[in-house]
Parts: C-alpha cells; structure tokens; sequence
C-alpha cells in the first residue's frame, strides 16, 4: 500500500510528508536543548561562582571543532544540491566530506574530554563542568545519530536513487536539515560554554 | 528548479560559509576583549551567535523560503521556548535573609570555621 | 459581604481556624465553592431536565438539528469570567501578597525562630534571650551528639540558643517569623490550623509569618467536642496485637490520643521518605507569660556548653 | 488493495507489523494490561490505608515480608501507580490505541504517514514499560519517589528511581514519534474534501494532544537526563550546598537547584494532564453527537476552544508550585493564567451539554459512559478552581483534596471516556458489539463505586490529610475526624476492581463468540468515515476499498429535508456537484 505524498508535494500544504516530520522532530529537539539551555542560565545566575572552571575548557580546539561543522554543513547542502543536478558522483563526495568532518569533530572532542579527565575534571567537579559534558555529551550522541543515518544514505540506501529519485532526494534534505540543525546547537553552545 | 537557479544557490552557499567562519573568529576575538559590564560582552557574543543562527537556518535549511505551515510550527515553539527560558529565570522565591546566622545554604560556611576560634 | 458568602469557607470542614489571616483564606475558599456550587447545580439540573426531556420522554419525534438558538450560555461564561477576574482581583493577588509575600517588619514584637526540617523531624532553633541567632555550618552537625543543626556554641549569639526537636512553642498574638529551611531533601511545613504551608527546601531559607490567635489549652478544649474519637479507636482492629484483649488495646489508643493532642501538631506534607507519614512535630501557642517560662526552664545550662 | 494481499508471516503481521490497526490493537492491550496492573497497586495500598499494618489477606503473606505493605513500599506503590496509569496506561491508549487506529480511518488515510516509526514507536514503549517494571525487583524496590520525582530524594533514593528515568526516556521517545506521525498524517493524508472545519472533533483533540505531547515532553526529557547524570555520573544539578544526609556531609559538589527539576517537570507534566483529558473530550464529542442525532453545538468554538487550551496549558505549570515560596509577580502570572484556563474548559462543557438539548438521546452503553463522563469531569474541574488560586490553596496543597481533583478528572472521566470509547469503536475493530446488559452492569457499578471512592478524598483533603501518608493519617489529630472514611473508600476500590468483571468477561465472550455472516459495518448509524469502510475489521494492510471524498461536516444529523436520519460524511453533496 502506498502512502500518499511521499514524494510529491500536497498541493495545499507544499509539503511532502518527511518534511513536516522532521520539522516537528526539529521543534522538539528546540524545546529539548531549550530545556537544557534553561537549565544552564538559571544555574548560572543562581550561583556567582557557576564560571570558575571555564578557563579549563580549551577555546582554540572548540574553535576549529565550530569551523569543521561549519564546514560540514556547507559540504551537506551541498550534496543535496549535487542530487538536485542529478550528479550521483557528486553527492557521494559530499557526503563522504561530510562523514569526515564528523569524524573528526568526534575526535577532537574527545582529545578535549580525555584532556580533562587527566587534569581531574569530571562532570562532578561542579556544576559548569556538568553542564559542560552533559551539553555536549548529548550534542555528540546527536552527532553519532546523523552519521549512522548518513553512512545508511552513502551506502545501501543509496539504491533507492534507482528506483525512487525524488524520494531520494527528499530524504538527504531530511538528513540535511537535522545536521544543520546540530550545527545550529553547536553555534549557541560554543559561545555559551567556552567564551561567554 | 532550474539549473541556472541552482548555481546561484551554490554561489550562496559559499558566501554564507564564508559569512560564517568571519563571525567564528569574530566571536572567539572578542571574547577576549574585557568588557566593563559582563553582560555586554554576553549580548554581544549572543548577538554574534544569533546572527550565524539566523545566516544557517534561513540559508542552509532554507527557512528564509518555507512553507506557512512550518513558519508557524516554529512560532508556536518559539513562543513557548520563550516562557521555557525565562520563567524559571525570572522566578522570584521569597527568599530570606536572617543577617547573624551562618545558615546551612551558605558554601563560605567553611572558612567562617576556620576563621572563628576553634 | 465578603464575610456572608466566605462564611461557606467555615461550614465546608476545614479545621479550626486559629491564625490571623486564616479567615481571609477560608473566605476566599468560601467564594470559591459558592461558586463552583452554582455552577455545579446550575449545570446538574439543566442535565437532568435535558435527559429527562430529550431521552426517557422523548416519544417519537426526530432531533433537533439546530438545537439550542438563544445565548444563554455564552452569557453564563461571561459570567464566569467576570466573577474569576473579580477572585482574583479581590481575594487571591492580595491576599497570597499578605500571607505570603509583604513580610512585616522585624522589630521586638516579632518572635523570630528558625526551623530547619530533616528527615524524619523539625528542628526548632530560638535565638535566646540576646535575640539573636548563633552560628550554625554543616560542618558542626553531629547527630550522635545532639547537635542537629550544627549550632556554634561559641559564636557570639550562639550560647543561649534553644534547640528543640518536634517541639515549637510560640506565644499567642504575636507577630512569628519563621526562617525554614531543611537539611536534606524537600519537606512543607504545614500547620493545618493556622492554614500555614510552606515547602521546606534545602539550599534556601525561606520567611513564613503568622500570628497565631488561640491557645493551645482553648483548641483542645474545642476539638475535644469537635473530634470523633471513637471513630479514631475504632479503625485499628485489636488482632494487629496478637494475644491481647481488646480493652487492653483501648487503653493503648487512649493514652496515645492523649498524647496526640499536646496541642497543635506540625505535619509534613511533601513526600520526604519512608517516614513521611509520620514526620509529625508539635506547637503549642501559650500566653507571653508561659511562653517565657518555657524559654527560662529550656535554656541551656553553662555547663553543657563543652561539648558543642 | 490488491498488491497487498500475499501472505505475509505470522510475525510480520501481528508482531512487528507496520499496519496503524495492529499497532493500535497492540496499543490498546498493552495498555489495558497496564491499566490494570496499576490499580492492582492501588487496591493493594488501599489496604494499608483502611487497616494499616494489618496483614493483608491472602497476597500480604505472598508477597511482602510479615504480610505488610511497608511504608517503603507504600511509597514505591504510589510512585508507580500514578506513573504507570498516566505514562504507561492513559497516554498509550488514547493517543497510542485510539489515535493510532482511529485517525487514519477517521480521515480517509491508507495508514499512518510513517508506518515504520510507528512500529518503532510502540516498541519503544514496549521496552520502556518493561524497563519501569524492572525496578520492582531491584533490591529497594522500584522508584519511591512519587510520580512527580522531586529531587533531593529521588536524587539520593535506591536504584528503582535510576530505572525509573531510564524507561521514562524510552517511553518519551515512543510518545514523542507516535504524536509527530499523528500530525504529519492529518495534516498530510487528509483525503479530498476533508477540510480542517470538516474534522472530527476526536481527530482535533488527537492534533492538538500531539502538539502537547511533541513540545512539552523534550524539557522533561532533559530533566530526566540531568538527573541521570545526578544519580550516575556525580553531578549536582538538583543538589544544592551543604546537604546533609543520614547525619553526613552529601559529598557532591553542590550548586544545583531543586526548584529545577520541578519546573523542567511541571513544563511537561502540566500538559500532560490535559494529553489525558482532550482526547478524551474527542472521544465523548464523537459519542454525543451520535447518540443525541443531531451536530455538535457550536463547533467552532468547540475547535477554537481545544487550540486555546492547549496553547495555554504551556503557561500554567507553576500552579503545582505555589508553596515552593513563589514571589508575587509569579503567582499572579500563574493565577490568572490558571483561571484563564478554566475558561475554554468550561465552554467545551457547555457545548456538550448544550449538544444534548433537542437531541433523541439513546441511552446504549457508550453514551451512559460518555454521560457520565460530563458531570464527573465538571466536579473534578471545578475543585481545579481553589487550586488554581494561590491563597486557597495553601490548606489545600498536597492533601486529598488535590487527589480528589485530579481523580475525577482522569478516573471517572478519563477512564470513563476510554470505556464509552471502547464499547463504541468495538464493533469497528472486531466486527462484533459488546453485550449491552453486560455493559450497562459495568457502566452503573463503576459509575457508583467511583464516587464512592473519591468523593470522601475531598472532605479528607478539606479536614487537612495529607496525601502519600502510609498509614492515611492516624497519628494526625486533624484527620480524626475523616480518616474512618478511608474505609469506606477501600472498600469501594476494591467493589470498583470487582465492577470491572462484567467488562473483561463481555469482551473475552464477545471476542470469541462466532461473528455473524453479515456484519453491519455502521451499527450505531454514524456519519463519520470511518463506518463507510468495511474492510477493516478484517486485519489487512489497506483501508478503503474505495477511497471515500469528503462532501460534508462530521456530524450531519437529522438534516432538515434528508431522508435518513444521518448523512455520512462521505455522501456526496447535491448542491457541491452543481458547482
Ligand atoms: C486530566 C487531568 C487534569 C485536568 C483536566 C485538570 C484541570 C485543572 N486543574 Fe488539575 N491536576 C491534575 C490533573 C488535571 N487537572 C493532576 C494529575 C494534578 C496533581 C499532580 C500531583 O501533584 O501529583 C493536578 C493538580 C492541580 C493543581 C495543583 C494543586 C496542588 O498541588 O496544590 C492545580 C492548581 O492550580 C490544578 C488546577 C486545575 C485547573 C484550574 C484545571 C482546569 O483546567 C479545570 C477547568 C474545568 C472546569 C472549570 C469545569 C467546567 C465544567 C463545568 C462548569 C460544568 C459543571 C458540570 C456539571 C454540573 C455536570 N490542578
Ligand atoms: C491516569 C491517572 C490515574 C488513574 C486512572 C488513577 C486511578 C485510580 N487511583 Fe490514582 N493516582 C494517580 C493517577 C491515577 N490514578 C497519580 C498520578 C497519583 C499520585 C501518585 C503520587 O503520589 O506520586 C495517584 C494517587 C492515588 C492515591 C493516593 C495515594 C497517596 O497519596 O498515598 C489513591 C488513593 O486512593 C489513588 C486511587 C486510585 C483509584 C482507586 C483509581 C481507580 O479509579 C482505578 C480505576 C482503574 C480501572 C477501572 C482500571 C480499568 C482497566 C481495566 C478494567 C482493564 C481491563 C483489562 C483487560 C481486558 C486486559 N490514586
Ligand atoms: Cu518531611 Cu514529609
Ligand atoms: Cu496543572
């Protein structure tokens, strides 16, 4: 049985069906990092002291961290667009870019965490350091989530361009959307965490 | 779309891009910067950050050309992220404040001790 | 007015009223279930009317499509809108701001006491005769000592202090200040009669103020008419002590309702643990002059002062 | 639809199948397990509440030590039932079981937009229930901190409240898919002609409830992970300075706040107690206009009113916490919020009743629940009132008053709404009708022995009684005068647990009793679309043999001029082809 609009648009809504769903999983995920972001301000201004351990956190490493999602991002919408211009190669290259800078996002990420495990700093040391590690704990599981979606769409869900080219192409614009949107988390957390 | 139309789409992109590494290192330069007032330097970082915010979501993820329908799932989230943030900073207890005591919510409760002749 | 109908507040059940601003939340409570009852009542019979007519009575006759044309009803919300911005306006704003928010001023009429509640008891904390609190700091605390809350005998307010456990004595038409706080998880301090409740939580120390108006000896002598006894007695059932006649049993429950109505008890009301059910302190509310012979007969003597 | 018609394997199509109908069958099972298992608990602690510490006859030597319900776990009892009924029982039968096998018909779809999510969806709560279920046999107990979780306690309790928040997680995610599918497929998969003015009122209330659901359960979700984080990693979210625990210093760093978590909770859990209620009202609407034959009063503003009230549920939660020592500028915000509230409420209420003027009612089983259901949550809405206004609630914070209120509004009106629910769509999911005598039996106990329950919960709260004591308050000398009620309560739960007998047996009768050669497929001669359909009562994959057009609004009775007393929603309008 075929659910209607998978791939076509709804002429009232102009939408396809995926697109509204991940625009209510996006509207949730708001309201999940606005939960945590609020969580963070009012423990912050409650507590004169919340900031002290901040010159811990290592600002160049988180600087190159922001500039590789960035940088992600860019190379995501791109292989959306490659799709749109019907270049398969393309898209996979994106793709694969983009599954690296992931990769090594992840990576940098945890030279930061271990450096701070060496220098005795747990999310138990105080409350900023567990802000800290839960915001982006919880930012890399995001992380790890987008790229199993995407090692699905660069390798067998990629047989679906056969059969179904704009359900294809509906669903790395999904995937495309979620990334940027933890790109968009990372753009409130870095400032929040390491600089402000 | 068109082909022609998409080219432009990639020559945005890149701008953008470009629009948001200057605002990275822009951020991190002036977190260096001492402020008078702290909370000066906080709007401005978040001023930054809600700009590139702006630049992803309207470019990227192509909200600056949606549908009604997502604009006003949005607004509706929106609307209640607002109360979210700021009902539970605005919130005001009665708090009291008993000036003789060391009372037990007092974390300089140590140092008192060590002050105080024991 | 605002007596006549609040007088429902009174015969709804409540305990007796023995605080100053006890009778501005009954009236208020008062309104309010004048209200709902109109509405309840209003509603109930145009139901019952409605099934009686439409549904056992209905003979043979097609609905209505239309149904109902006037606005009657649209009236009644309107109604109920009126009649809840006027609650709020006139009782709920000013007077959650006089029983809970304008604190008073702190001058020599007011009894300061600080109440710091721990799972499974209320520690009750006077200043003394020099009116002023001692220190207290976690670090102090020693329960096997006795000393709950970590009172700093030798800090400058602290060597009159009186601390009592489940035991809050305060004097009649005074103005009391309570500091509450709690030294482990959430508790609410909650004195039925005087329709005083607070939540107790730790990490901040939070002002309640009340004026107690009724004696602890007059309120018993009240509830003496007023409580069902019997029915007290009667739940437990004499087999949860095997081997033992009954009368034996009574006089167990005797004694124990006796000891029940020292006067006034504290009652916990937020969950805190297993033994939140019987997390139950005491107040008596005596005249100034008992009062202060009660503070004289509990000051600490000199000598204790060594092991704190 | 016949490209589905192969044979797909037994597990395909009744265990992981992705067909909205077998989820929601399995939904509404699941639940109605739980349903049950909950108030096993409440029957149980209503023993130690009538006679505390008295054995209790026949499972107290079973199951606990000395045959007692311990006030330990009297507490966990308590935490788990009121979690149990409102995550794990109400919320998956209404949007899981009702939303999910309803909607799609209701609105002409083939299925739900994402069947595979929906399949996930259920699992996930699968595991979740059983997750929470776990902690009754951790060492300590499950979680015993009462439904709410208020740290510090639950920060520090036993393991049980770990595994608590760990299915509480999964059931998140459940909730947080179902209700997203729930949109997409009525915004989405509306078939043709179906406008918003044309919707069911129960499909409003399940597109509204799946608002709620989508935008207030991610901050409690985050609250559950911070406290995870307490509890597993150190941390002191909710933890302020110097605590002091069992006479010793708590060793965490401190700084965190406990108001916190109840705000990060009460954000989700306010909504929620209106995720229980709207579908609910969905269901009654629906239940009235049949059963009246005549259209729902004033259904715009009943539609207007549902948006209203949900939209401003998402601004009242503080009102759970007026005795945390909340300043004036809050309490006023949250009082007038609160009363504005009330509002909406009552003029869906209104609407119902006005519904019933001029209508031929017919007294079958689902409407007795249904009307029941009205003066039920009218009472238990009213005594909402004193609690929404700070002052009068200082007496009555945390007592039976408050279990009282929130009591009629989910037991004899919730759960009412779910039984008119399930006698009415019966026929729909089964092809059979439930047994009328049977279900009337049920309707007039429970209908009394829920009052007998509840209604003495006010006077108790009035008198001061707090809730959650374990021995209902005989060492408080203010509850004397009440507390012999408690008897009287436990009976009546323990004669309500007996009422539902009549149910299960009709519906094991019902279920295995042959179906007749030829079903009516609109027994109650509904206009609505899902009655056009007669393919479903068979399980296949596929809804309509012929997709239906949508021509007219969803409660077109006893139109002046029409032959037929209804006119479904799919009967083509004379005057539209004209057009
Ligand atoms: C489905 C669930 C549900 C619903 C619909 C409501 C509805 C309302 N609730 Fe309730 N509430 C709960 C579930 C619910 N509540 C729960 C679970 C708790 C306790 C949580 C805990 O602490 O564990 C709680 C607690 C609670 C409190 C906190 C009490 C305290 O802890 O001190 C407050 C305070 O404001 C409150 C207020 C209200 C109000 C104003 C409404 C309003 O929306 C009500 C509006 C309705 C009406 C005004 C009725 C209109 C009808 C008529 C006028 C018709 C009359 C009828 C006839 C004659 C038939 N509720
Ligand atoms: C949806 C929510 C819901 C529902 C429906 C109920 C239903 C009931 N509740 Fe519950 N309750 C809560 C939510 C709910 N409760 C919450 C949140 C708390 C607070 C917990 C806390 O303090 O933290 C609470 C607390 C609570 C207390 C107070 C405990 C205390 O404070 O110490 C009591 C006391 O009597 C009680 C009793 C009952 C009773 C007798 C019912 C009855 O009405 C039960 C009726 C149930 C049925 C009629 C089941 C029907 C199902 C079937 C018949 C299934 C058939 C099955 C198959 C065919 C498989 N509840
Ligand atoms: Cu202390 Cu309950
Ligand atoms: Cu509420």
């Amino acid at each position: 049985m075929q659910i209607p609009y998978n791939e076509k648009l709804r002429p009232d809504t102009g939408l396809y069906n995926a697109k509204l769903g991940i625009w209510l999983f996006l509207a949730s995920e708001i309201m999940l990092f606005g939960g945590l972001f609020s969580a963070y301000v009012l423990l912050r201004s409650s507590n004169a002291d919340f900031m002290m351990h901040q010159h811990y956190l290592n600002v160049p490493l988180a600087t190159l961290n922001t500039i590789i999602l960035i940088t992600s991002s860019v190379t995501m919408v791109m292989a959306w667009v490659s799709l749109k211009l019907n270049d398969l190669k393309k898209y996979k290259l994106y793709m694969l870019l983009t599954l690296l800078c992931s990769v090594g996002f992840l990576i940098v990420k945890f030279f930061e965490y271990s450096a701070k495990f060496e220098h005795h700093l747990y999310p138990s040391t105080d409350n900023f350091l567990g802000t800290y590690f839960t915001l982006t704990g919880l930012h890399g599981l995001h992380i790890i989530g987008g790229m199993v979606v995407m090692i699905y769409l660069v390798g067998p869900g990629v047989k679906m361009w056969e059969t179904n080219k704009e359900r294809f192409t509906n669903r790395v614009e999904v995937i495309g959307l979620y990334w940027h949107f933890v790109d968009l988390v990372w753009i409130f957390l870095f400032p929040a965490l390491y600089l402000l | 779309m068109s082909h022609d139309n998409i080219q432009d789409h990639i020559k945005v992109y890149r701008n953008i891009f470009l629009a948001l590494l200057t605002f990275t290192v822009l951020t991190v330069a002036i977190s260096y910067v001492h402020f008078d007032l702290v909370w000066v330097g906080i709007l401005v970082g978040l001023l930054i950050a809600g700009i590139k915010g702006y630049l992803v979501a309207a470019n990227f993820m192509h909200l600056n050309n949606e549908k009604k329908m997502i604009y006003w799932i949005l607004i509706l989230t929106a609307s209640f992220l607002v109360l979210l943030f700021f009902m539970p900073t605005l919130w005001d207890n009665n708090i009291a404040h008993s000036e003789t005591t060391v009372l037990f919510d007092d974390p300089g409760g140590r140092e008192y001790l060590e002050k105080s002749s024991h | 007015m605002i007596e006549f109908f609040g007088k429902l507040g009174e015969y709804l059940g409540f305990p007796i009223a023995a605080s100053e601003h006890a009778l501005g939340i009954d009236h208020v409570n008062g309104w309010v279930h004048w209200f709902m009852l109109i509405l309840f009542i209003g509603w109930g019979i145009f139901f019952i009317v409605t099934l009686v007519k439409f549904g056992i009575m209905k003979g043979d006759r097609k609905a209505d499509y239309e149904g109902v044309k006037n606005h009657y009803s649209t009236y009644a919300e309107y109604a109920v809108i009126v009649f809840e911005v006027f609650l709020l306006i006139a009782f709920a704003i000013p007077v959650w701001a006089s029983v809970k928010t304008e604190l008073p001023d702190i001058d020599d009429e007011t009894v300061e006491i600080r109440v710091i509640a721990q799972q499974f008891a209320w520690n009750i904390h006077y200043p003394g005769a020099d009116g002023k609190f001692g220190n207290t700091s976690i670090y102090l605390v020693d329960e096997e000592e006795g000393n709950f809350i970590g009172l700093d005998r030798k800090s400058e307010y602290g060597a009159d202090d009186i601390v009592t456990m489940d035991q809050l004595n305060i004097p009649v038409n005074r103005d009391i200040m309570i500091y509450l706080s709690s030294k482990d998880v959430i508790h609410s301090f909650s004195l039925p009669e005087m329709r005083v409740k607070q939540d107790a939580i730790p990490g901040i120390t939070i002002p309640v103020f009340f004026k107690a108006t009724l004696k602890s000896d007059d309120f018993l002598e009240k509830i003496k008419y007023n409580n069902n006894t019997e029915n007290f007695s009667q739940r437990y059932q004499p087999d949860t002590f095997y081997g033992l006649d009954s009368s034996f049993w009574v006089d167990i429950m005797n004694d124990r309702m006796k000891n029940q109505y020292r006067g006034y008890q504290i009652a916990c009301a937020q969950l805190c643990g297993n033994s939140h059910y019987k997390m139950r302190g005491f107040m008596t509310v005596q005249t100034q002059e008992e009062y202060e012979s009660w503070l004289d007969e509990n000051a600490p003597e000199e000598e204790d002062d060594d092991d704190w | 639809m016949s490209q589905d018609s192969h044979q797909e394997s037994f597990i395909k199509k009744y265990i992981f199948s992705q067909d909205h109908k077998v989820i929601g069958i399995q939904y509404g099972l699941l639940s109605l397990f739980f349903l049950l298992f909950g108030f096993f608990l409440m029957m149980i602690m209503r023993w130690q509440l009538a006679y505390p510490d008295q054995v209790i006859p026949i499972i107290g030597p079973l199951m606990f030590e000395n045959g007692i319900l311990s006030p330990d776990m009297y507490n966990s009892f308590g935490a788990m039932h009121g979690t149990i009924m409102i995550f794990l029982g109400v919320v998956p039968i209404v949007v899981g079981a009702f939303g999910n096998y309803l909607v799609p018909l209701q609105i002409g779809a083939p299925d739900m937009a994402f069947p595979k999510l929906n399949m996930v969806s259920f699992w996930s709560y699968f595991i979740g229930g059983f997750v929470m279920m776990y902690g009754f046999v951790l060492p300590g107990g499950a979680a015993n901190s009462g439904w709410t979780s208020y740290p510090p306690l639950s920060d520090l309790a036993t393991a049980g409240q770990t595994v608590w928040l760990i299915g509480m997680v999964f059931l998140i995610t459940s909730s947080l898919l179902g209700s997203m599918n729930i949109i997409v497929t009525i915004v989405q998969l509306r078939v043709k002609g179906l406008t918003y003015m044309k919707l069911p009122l129960f499909v409003w209330s399940q597109l509204v409830t799946s608002f709620l659901l989508v935008l207030a359960f991610p901050p409690l979700e985050a609250a559950a992970v911070f406290q995870l984080m307490d509890r597993l990693a150190g941390t002191s979210f909710f933890l302020p300075t110097g605590l002091i625990h069992g006479g010793a210093i708590v060793d965490v760093a401190g700084g965190g706040s406990p108001i916190l978590w109840q705000h990060l909770f009460w954000f989700l859990a306010h909504p929620e107690v209106y995720v229980l209620i709207l579908p609910a009202m969905g269901v009654v609407c629906e239940i009235i206009a049949n059963n009246t034959r005549k259209p729902i009063w004033n259904y715009k503003t009943m539609v207007y009113s549902l948006i209203f009230l949900g939209f401003m549920s998402f601004a009242v939660w503080a009102h759970h916490m007026f005795q945390t020592g909340m300043g004036q500028g809050m309490s006023a915000f949250f009082q007038i919020t609160t009363m504005i509230i009330s509002v909406p409420s009552v003029v869906i209420l209104s609407g119902l009743f006005i519904t019933l003027w001029g209508g031929r009612i017919r007294f079958n089983t689902p409407m007795l629940f249904a009307l029941a259901f009205l003066p039920m949550f009218g009472i238990g809405g009213l005594t909402g009132l004193p609690l929404g206004l700070a002052p009068s609630d200082i007496p009555l914070h945390d007592t039976y008053y408050v279990i009282g209120h929130f009591h009629y509004v989910v037991a004899p009106g919730t759960i009412f709404a779910i039984f008119a629910g399930i006698y009415f769509w019966f026929p729909k999911v089964t092809g059979k009708q439930l047994n009328e005598t049977l279900g009337k039996i049920h309707f007039w106990f429970s209908f009394v022995f829920m009052n007998g329950i509840f209604m003495p919960m006010f006077l108790q709260g009035i008198a001061g009684v707090s809730r959650r004591l374990a021995d209902g308050g005989t060492t408080y000398a203010h509850a004397a005068n009440t507390i012999h009620y408690n008897e009287f309560m436990s009976w009546s739960a323990w004669c309500l647990g007996l009422a539902q007998l009549p149910f299960i047996i009709n519906m094991i009768m019902t279920l295995i009793r042959k179906r007749k050669d030829k079903v009516d497929p609109n027994p109650w001669k509904a206009t609505t679309i899902e009655w056009t359909d007669t393919t479903s009562p068979p399980l296949g994959h596929g809804n309509f043999d012929t997709v239906p057009s949508v021509y007219r609004g969803p409660y077109e009775y006893s139109v002046p001029g029409e032959s037929e007393e209804f006119t479904p929603q799919s009967k083509k309008d004379v005057n539209s082809e004209n057009k």
